[in-house]
């Protein structure tokens, strides 16, 4: 078996200025949290990323809020229960974030046309909508054996997908525990894939959920996911999020990811 | 907000119980504890073989479980019968399912259109950005099963005019679907005219007064000749809700403001 | 739970003349031949079926043979080692049936537009082929985005959907015990949806393949793959597959069919 | 067909095996045990880390196992590490995975395009009517990992001109992906010019001539100065083939006529 385990130095150096980064998982469930954090920490973190997500979370407003991403892609950004993602809410009420508007089915009919190898997939969706007017790149087309209108979502890539799993082997193949979102698609269109796994193993005995063939690294990161959840092994840390709102609404996201720096996971130790 | 002895969010998850019909499917998005109160009551009394189909897990469930908030993936992943990935859900389900859906939007107008990108200012420079429409623009442009809810009534939600349309509504040029049938708040419940699509008044929940009703709606609201008053919780459903259903009161979450949200999340 | 048990006599008067009939399963792997069979000794079985299948195998063969079916939409119509399928060979020889020529992609793309509603997908597929000479309805269409021409499946609609799972539960929920096929989405996109299983439980515990919500009628037959297989039940009895085939070069599809009537399950029982 | 102290179908099995590159995806159609011989020994010999796609199971299989025949199921499907529909396979992971996959024509050109729609007479009366062309006319419009097979080499599989073309080849006009690489037969191993895109000879299997090889093709192929003999199997191959892999000598069945194919059935 070809061994693809690394470092979270190694991993957080695979994703480089410009590139569109795809964050696994569901706004405040397995996101990859622990990722996430080591990008922010580098001496020179990446600039200008595109984020993509089929809905963005806290992970994706840590990346918002360090100043990373210029251009967001999703169809949803916020936090649920715990209110709306401090960060993006006040990028984006300052004009400061370029927002590619999306919806479920503009994201799933885009990744669809991804996989197919075709510039489009056509949808019933946002027709009457105000979508069109901050989306002029989304064209019409005619449906050529009805005569009727569609929308023709445009295929979407991604260079660099980041997912948090349940567990994984050495060489990619992954076990999500729940969730699937749009990760085992997110895996094959991205041109490279970063797993971060609460458990490595030699054998995943049973069945995966994502194979290893596209994946490019494994970063064993027990609690990689924190304060979202990784389900079964740890539910969400409410208390944690309203705490990271807090420090994020004072303008301390800095003061807030050092405070953390080791936990739950130590990262110099990670990084050697 | 307490009325003869039950809670706004009580007598909400009970209206949205009542929409519920035995046998359907019903869509469950994400951060709506109230609706899945709603249609976990349904499901305890008169809607025993309802189907669930949720956000959180992207799984299909036909047994019922107490909502937790730490816990909700223990109900949607645990018991889920059957996993769809968003991309096959929002693809190829959602349009052939059809699924019973409740929205909850940030701007809501006369004819049920509705927005959840942003509130006042510009798309660029906006006063309030929105999280987003998740699969608004999809189901409202296609779906026939749109229902809405308003756990807080204010002007600042009903409008006479939407700064962004991502839920299409009753609309003459409207090619496929319908536009939403019903929509509860906590003052009353509405629904929308067949003729013209506008809101009309359905029912006032006890204690509100239409006048009460007309100062926090920012639009003129049909009116039909005799307002009844909507039938209030039974013994049993507010058992359900309370002991069964939502021990915890995560439903009453919706109903609140971002710091007493906090407080109560603390 | 709703009940929605019923019989064999049942389930066969629910395919009308001139229906789409689809069947499930994979050429010889859980196939409803017990179901095919049940409908053709009816006293006036159904005329001028189309059969949709993704692959067609004996069962569909069956059909053919007995003269219910005069249009084929499929992407192999076999027997896999087994040989060629005879009377659809026989048929197909003598021009007596008006195939609708598929593959895989077109069947694939032709199924997800009717889930979605639109009246195509657009797919790399095709391009280069002879296929569109057999299939003058299939639509060519210009990428909005890249200007390629790109192949429009249309979307495929079945009338009645057949198919033969190892467990159901009273309302519908099924188990297929693998070898998923198309059985999922035949099983939405279908107006009407009969099942014939293994077993007919009270409640599945643990996961599903298809939700009961659009199944019209479960008929228990045990057997009822045979003599294709049912996995992990009873694997293809592959020497009756052969003395099928003997048979029908015979021209004895009837005695063929008589002989077995009371195997493997008693049919008349089944009606009663 | 005994060659030396092996048959031809061990010998193909051996040359399949040997265009397989570790740490690739193969893909696997139904009937096709030859090929699955094929694949296994290169998994057991060269490709470890050899990934298999399989029509029956619609899985995907990392491990190896024997071939059975009324149990192949157990192969695909036990041990399938994931299951992939067949629409979501078609649709979105034949475009972007591009497996290997090896294909046996019912008719083949000079230029590697396929048939395996009908042979003689015209599509609405043919002489035989084939099963049909599955996945064919889709990855050999776009596909890049196109091989071929045919374990009776003969001039009326080998034919100057197709009654049909169900799969593309080399043809100037391909838009996308490119003609077979490779084409295996009882017969010889051959592959394409890059110019011209014409089948060439690469090897002559051991006993076979160049005069027996041309009677038996209906057109003329390109011969190169010099036609090495097909390197034979190792003990070490043929013990997996005939003890490991396949000891009910499944992968003979696709070497044989109706009639005979029938016996040994039996």
């Amino acid at each position: 078996m070809i061994d693809k385990t690394g470092t979270l130095f190694d991993a957080a150096h695979l994703v480089k200025d410009d590139d569109v980064i795809g964050l696994g998982g569901l706004t405040i469930y397995r996101r990859p949290v622990g990722l996430v954090k080591a990008l922010i920490q580098q001496e020179e973190p990446p600039q200008n990323l595109t984020l993509l997500a089929f809905t963005a979370g806290i992970g994706a407003d840590m990346l918002v809020g360090a100043g990373l991403v210029n251009k967001v892609r999703t169809c949803y950004f916020g936090l649920e229960i715990f209110g709306l993602a401090p960060n993006f809410t006040a990028a984006a009420n300052k004009g400061k974030l370029d927002i590619i508007e999306e919806s479920e089915a503009s994201l799933a009919c885009g990744i669809r046309a991804q996989l197919a190898g075709v510039g489009f997939i056509p949808s019933l969706a946002w027709q009457g909508t105000d979508m069109f007017s901050v989306r002029p790149d989304v064209k019409l087309i005619e449906d050529p054996y009805s005569g009727e209108q569609l929308t023709a979502f445009p295929a979407i890539s991604c260079d660099v997908a980041v997912i948090h799993v349940l567990k994984a082997d050495r060489s990619g193949n992954c076990v999500l525990g729940g969730n699937p979102t749009i990760d085992l698609e997110l895996a094959i269109i991205a041109t490279t894939v970063i797993i971060t796994a609460e458990e490595v193993v030699d054998k995943i005995e049973g069945k995966i959920d994502i194979i290893g063939d596209n994946i490019d690294i494994i970063i064993r990161l027990p609690g990689g996911a924190h304060p979202t959840s990784c389900y079964p092994l740890y539910p969400i840390d409410g208390q944690e999020i309203l705490r990271y709102i807090t420090y994020c609404k004072r303008g301390q996201l800095n003061e807030y990811l050092e405070g953390l720096s080791l936990t739950p996971v130590s990262l110099s130790n990670s990084l050697g | 907000m307490k009325n003869n002895s039950f809670y706004a969010s009580e007598l909400m998850a009970v209206c949205i119980s009542r929409q519920i019909v035995d046998g359907e499917i019903v869509a469950q998005g994400i951060a709506t504890p109230l609706v899945a109160a709603g249609y976990l009551l349904a499901k305890l009394t008169h809607a025993p073989n309802l189907t669930f189909v949720s956000a959180i897990g992207q799984s299909i469930c036909q047994d019922a479980a107490p909502i937790g908030l730490a816990t909700i993936e223990m109900l949607w992943i645990k018991q889920g019968k059957m996993t769809i990935g968003f991309v096959e859900g929002a693809a190829d389900f959602l349009p052939t399912f059809e699924p019973k859906e409740f929205f909850r939007p940030g701007q809501v107008d006369p004819f049920g259109n509705f927005n959840n990108i942003y509130i006042g200012g510009s798309y660029k420079y906006p006063r309030l950005r929105l999280p987003g429409s998740g699969g608004i623009p999809d189901v409202t442009a296609y779906g026939n099963n749109i229902y809405l809810y308003v756990p807080r009534h204010g002007r600042h939600t009903f409008v006479k005019s939407l700064d962004f349309r991502s839920g299409l509504g009753h609309d003459p040029g409207r090619k496929r679907g319908a536009g939403a049938h019903y929509l509860i708040s906590d003052l009353g419940q509405f629904d929308f005219d067949e003729e013209s699509g506008q809101m009309r008044i359905q029912s006032l929940h006890p204690g509100v007064s239409l006048d009460r009703l007309k100062v926090k709606t920012g639009f003129e609201l049909l009116i039909p000749s005799k307002i009844p008053e909507t039938d209030g919780p039974t013994n049993e459903e507010l058992r359900l809700i309370r002991e069964e259903i939502d021990p915890f009161e995560i439903r009453t979450l919706e109903m609140l403001g971002g710091v007493r949200r906090k407080q109560k999340l603390l």
